[in-house]
């Protein structure tokens, strides 16, 4: 199946999160508003617009069983928006509720625990707010994760069991954190992670060798492996149990957004524009290859990224310096199909087996794409175009 | 009226803010005997050049690599030795010898190369040969080798 | 218009209406240099007044300017000049000769009355070499004319030469360092076998030449001093001799005219080339969405 | 073009691409801010290691990457006085314009002629690659404009001192009418 590109908007796409039958998305674009659309069979149009921050929007998530919108943003706030009629019209529209973060600095990142009655926000306060609904003041509290944080957490990923929590940040560290709240989650049994969890034990910390900030955390399906990626352009993959850590170190550009497709691949993607597979397990990773095979991107011809030297378009560039004049040419768009960095990257379908079986990109050229997590093409000529 | 607290950096005493000297861990080695450790290197690379072996040479430096802030002689001595490398070696023979280096000295070979361009004009840096190693290492490790030069505060 | 004419064209074109069609008049103008003029017709519409300010006047008639004038201009000349200039010509418009080339000739010769002024100095040093050169050896006083603020020509005679140096003052660096580059061109023309014959420059920067170190000048950096060694061939007769005066007068203004032409085309080229820089610029930026594309709200959702 | 400029101007183009990584990022020191890092530099772990590279001991280009901006700087080539004067007429030219190439910083950073300052904002309305392409071709370009406003300098010095002095040589006062070279 070839990729599913929808030119939402002509600024950058920050977040995007569907909603659980897929026919409606909420995506921020690069603003303070969050706009929902809906699916019309051929494209997507805007049907409604949530305005409550006063700041861009970071982050938005949509839980898939209670349909509610929890959205951060850099004005420090979190909000809570549920569908409920309108008094005067009767019209279904979104409410939103806010919730008492108690961070001084802007929100980054946000996601549902995987039974929904929990969220974390991670935030620039060298904090992750754990929030959780208070049914007798009828509103969201927060519990703050610190120690040992040091930095903006820039991204966070619940556990399957619904109490541990990955937070990446700029202290160059991923981190996994308990984030057990007695009133509302039951006693966690052990996992690979640690078995007595009292709220912000500090499971796991990890960093890779070459520093850079950590962009992206997440737990594969099972919940036992932690994958993460960080500016120095590596992807790593964590099993706890010795601890084993296997690094891959990029020829290409940071990749700041995964997913897990199953427990053996992950779907990363960030700076160097294209969805990037890995696959691996215990005993090894290795990156298996593109989603974007460079034939639905703005030219044909062989297919590159921004940060790969050796293909084409910088071929065309080098001539160009070489001839002493700019590429002036009316080539003007990459070979990939998004022509600016990935944002984010979510699992769209899933397979019969539970494995994820497409996959969903917002990008910061305002495109939103649907890829098949399967179709991986083999990256050639990396290592054999390199004649200069 | 003393007003010369107003220009005291205030942020250097707040707890919370991350100092340069916790973002990486110390080379656990002693200031001395690195320099010790990297003047024997530099013999070594001295006879590997003789045998023409580039890459022994260029790993015998790489993978001994000195690195923070208090490392500033062995660090000078590593340079010297790793631009007598650079120096020696005929173009055409660059391709094969980044090739054959592992992902960390390649990662370390180009922490060197910027750091020699940045001392171009002192010492025995030779900015045309610097970049000509810069263009094979890039072609064969790409722009995340040179991310890494950025991200990586264990600076050679 | 590489070179500068040494007379003023206001005289020369007002001069030439005027005696055409007598009207009552009253402009004042300024040269190089601040000489400032006053055309009026005070009495009646036929007699005109023309009346000059210089700043170096009192040197300029120690070293016989007024004989100078005297001798070009006669009657012309008034016994005592307008309150606040320094000399003024009465010119009765119906006395002009009427033939037209003499007409042209009386013209220009008015025209040129700044220039007669200046040329005084350099009539007397021409004149002095003469002597010296007769009497064998000996040295002409040094005349000093400062005809700006800071800037002066020294003129200064001796047995087998005339010197004549001009101090100028660069504006600022941009100046200073055109200014070295035309004067370093004006040393190294003189190689070429065309123009062997012209007077020797010499360009010195910050320090005065030989000549007039004695003086008490000011140092520094944005001063410079050029010196041209006139010969005796220079002055040989007397047609050449006022062609030289008129050159050599203009010299620093020719200089500091060209330097701010140069000025003048640098900054168009930079325009230009700056401007191209923004369209490369404009490249970089994300091409609009063509209009059928967008909906109200203008964003665009279509599928591909 | 001399051989060197070619692995220069492609390490440049590299390493450019490789600090253009930028996101969007709120200050962590001041609340409800947003400003790029590299500038107010109060975060030291949201700073990387600046580079320096370098094609001889006369031109260089620094650039300072952050997590949501970079500084490029350019160190140009001044063989002479001449050079130097247009190079500093040029660069400030093109600074007093500051607010239409959007990247380009008003000051200089200490020891460089002219520098950029590239945030997430520029990067996110303008294609990362074209930015790139911009840098490079202003690199080349500027090089060449000096040394082809010295050259038409010179060649003016030299028409407008032979014609003087051809002047004064000759015997009558004569005019020459040459269209100048413009």
């Amino acid at each position: 199946m070839a990729p599913q590109v929808f030119s939402i908007a002509q600024t950058p796409i920050t977040a995007h999160a569907f909603s659980a039958d897929r026919s409606q998305v909420a995506v921020s674009l690069n603003s303070n508003d969050i706009q929902v659309l809906s699916y019309t069979g051929s494209d997507w149009t805007a049907t409604e617009t949530l305005s409550e921050h006063d700041k861009i929007i970071t982050s938005i998530d949509w839980a898939p069983t209670s349909n509610r919108i929890v959205t951060a943003s850099q004005d420090r706030n979190a909000y809570v928006w549920q569908q409920t009629p309108d008094p005067e019209t009767g019209k279904v529209v979104w409410k939103p509720t806010l919730v008492l973060l108690r961070i001084n600095r802007a929100a980054t990142h946000v996601r549902w625990s995987p039974k929904e009655d929990k969220f974390a926000v991670a935030s620039g306060a060298r904090a992750i707010a754990i929030c959780s609904f208070d049914p007798e003041n009828n509103w969201w509290v927060s519990k703050l994760l610190k120690k040992p944080i040091r930095s903006t957490v820039l991204a966070i990923d619940w556990h399957p069991n619904n109490v541990l929590l990955a937070a990446g940040s700029a202290d160059m560290k991923a981190r996994v954190f308990s984030a057990y709240i007695k009133e509302v989650d039951e006693k966690p049994s052990p996992t690979v992670w640690g078995s007595k969890l009292p709220f912000n034990t500090v499971c796991g910390e990890y960093a890779s060798p070459a520093g850079g900030w950590v962009h992206s955390v997440g737990f594969s399906p099972s919940g036992d492996v932690l994958a993460f990626t960080g500016h120095d352009s590596t992807i790593n993959v964590v099993y706890p149990g010795g601890p084993t850590v296997h690094i891959i170190r990029m020829s290409t550009l940071p990749l700041i957004t995964l997913a897990w497709t199953s427990e053996q691949t992950i779907v990363a993607a960030g700076h160097d524009c294209q969805p990037l597979v890995f696959g691996g397990s215990e005993a090894g990773w290795q990156e298996m290859g593109t989603l974007d095979d460079g034939s639905h991107g703005g030219s044909s011809g062989p297919r590159s990224g921004p940060g790969r030297l050796n293909t084409g378009a910088f071929q065309a560039f080098k001539n160009a310096d070489s001839r002493g004049q700019g590429a002036t040419s009316g080539d003007t768009k990459l070979n990939t199909v998004h022509q600016n960095t990935i944002t984010s990257v979510r699992p769209y379908q899933y397979g019969s087996a539970g494995e994820v079986s497409s996959v969903s990109t917002s990008g910061v050229d305002g495109n939103l794409v649907l890829w098949d997590a399967n179709s991986v093409t083999a990256i050639t000529g990396r290592m054999a175009g390199m004649s200069m | 009226m003393d007003v010369n607290f107003r220009k005291i950096d205030i942020d250097a005493f707040d707890e919370e803010i991350l100092q340069e000297s916790e973002l990486y861990e110390q080379d656990p080695r002693d200031p001395a005997q690195a320099l010790d450790e990297m003047k024997q290197i530099q013999g070594a690379v001295r006879s590997c050049l003789a045998k023409n072996d580039t890459v022994g040479a260029l790993s015998a430096v790489l993978e001994h690599a000195p690195y923070g802030p208090t490392m500033e002689d062995a660090k000078i001595v590593s340079l010297q030795a790793l631009m007598t490398i650079l120096n020696s070696t005929k173009a055409t023979e660059i391709p094969a010898a980044v090739k054959s280096l592992s992902q960390d000295s390649q990662d370390t070979l180009m922490k060197y190369l910027y750091k020699g361009m940045a001392m171009t004009g002192s010492a025995d840096t030779n900015a045309s040969v610097l970049l000509t190693w810069h263009e094979k290492l890039t072609e064969v490790a790409g722009t995340g080798c040179i991310v890494r030069t950025m991200t990586d505060r264990r600076t050679v | 218009m590489i070179l500068l004419e040494p007379h003023n064209v206001i005289i020369q074109t007002t001069l030439g209406e005027k005696i055409i069609k007598p009207s009552s008049l009253d402009v004042s103008f300024v040269d190089y240099d601040g000489v400032r003029f006053h055309m009026s017709t005070p009495e009646k519409k036929t007699a005109l007044l023309l009346s000059m300010h210089i700043r170096c006047w009192d040197q300029l008639v120690q070293y016989g300017a007024l004989d100078v004038l005297k001798r070009e201009y006669g009657s012309l000349l008034k016994p005592s000049a307008e309150p606040e200039y320094n000399v003024s010509l009465e010119i009765d418009l119906e006395q002009v000769p009427s033939g037209t080339e003499e007409r042209e000739v009386f013209i220009m010769s008015v025209a040129l009355f700044k220039r007669n002024a200046l040329a005084a100095p350099f009539e007397l040093a021409f004149n002095t070499q003469k002597q010296l050169e007769a009497s064998g050896s000996g040295q002409g006083e040094l005349m000093e004319i400062h005809y700006r603020d800071e800037e002066a020509i020294y003129v200064q005679a001796s047995a087998d030469r005339v010197t004549v140096i001009f101090s100028t003052v660069f504006a600022d660096e941009t100046d200073r360092i055109f200014g070295k580059v035309f004067l370093q061109e004006f040393v190294d023309a003189r190689r070429q076998p065309a123009i062997q014959n012209a007077p020797q420059v010499l360009y010195s920067n910050r320090d005065p030449p030989l000549e007039i170190r004695h003086l008490t000048l000011r140092k520094s950096e944005d001063i410079g001093y050029v010196t041209f060694v006139l010969f005796p061939r220079h002055f040989s007769n007397p047609t050449i001799q006022q062609a030289t005066i008129s050159h050599i007068q203009l010299f620093r203004d020719y200089l500091h005219y060209h330097i701010k032409c140069s000025k003048a085309y640098m900054h168009s080229r930079m325009r230009h080339r700056v401007a191209e820089f923004q369209k490369v610029l404009n490249r970089a930026k994300q091409e609009v969405a063509t209009g059928e594309k967008k909906t109200v709200t203008g964003r665009t959702m279509q599928m591909r | 073009m001399s051989n060197v400029l070619r692995p220069y101007l492609a390490a440049v183009r590299s390493t450019l691409t490789a600090a253009l990584t930028l996101e969007n990022f709120s200050s962590q020191v001041v609340e409800r801010h947003n400003k790029p890092e590299v500038e107010t530099g109060g975060s030291k772990e949201v700073l990387l290691n600046p580079l320096i590279i370098s094609r001889n001991e006369n031109e260089r280009v620094l650039i300072e990457p952050s997590v949501n901006s970079i500084r490029l700087s350019i160190k140009i080539k001044q063989a002479d006085e001449i050079e130097r004067i247009l190079c500093h007429k040029f660069t400030r030219f093109m600074m007093q314009r500051a607010e239409s190439f959007i990247v380009l910083r008003r000051k200089p950073v200490p020891g460089y002629d002219i520098s950029f300052l590239i945030t997430n904002t520029h990067s996110e309305t303008m294609l990362k690659h074209k930015i790139v392409d911009f840098i490079i071709q202003f690199m080349e370009e500027v090089d060449k404009e000096i040394s082809e406003m010295k050259l038409s300098l010179n060649a003016r010095a030299r028409i407008v001192a032979e014609s003087y002095l051809t002047a004064v040589r000759s015997n009558h006062c004569f005019k020459v009418n040459i269209l100048l070279i413009s």
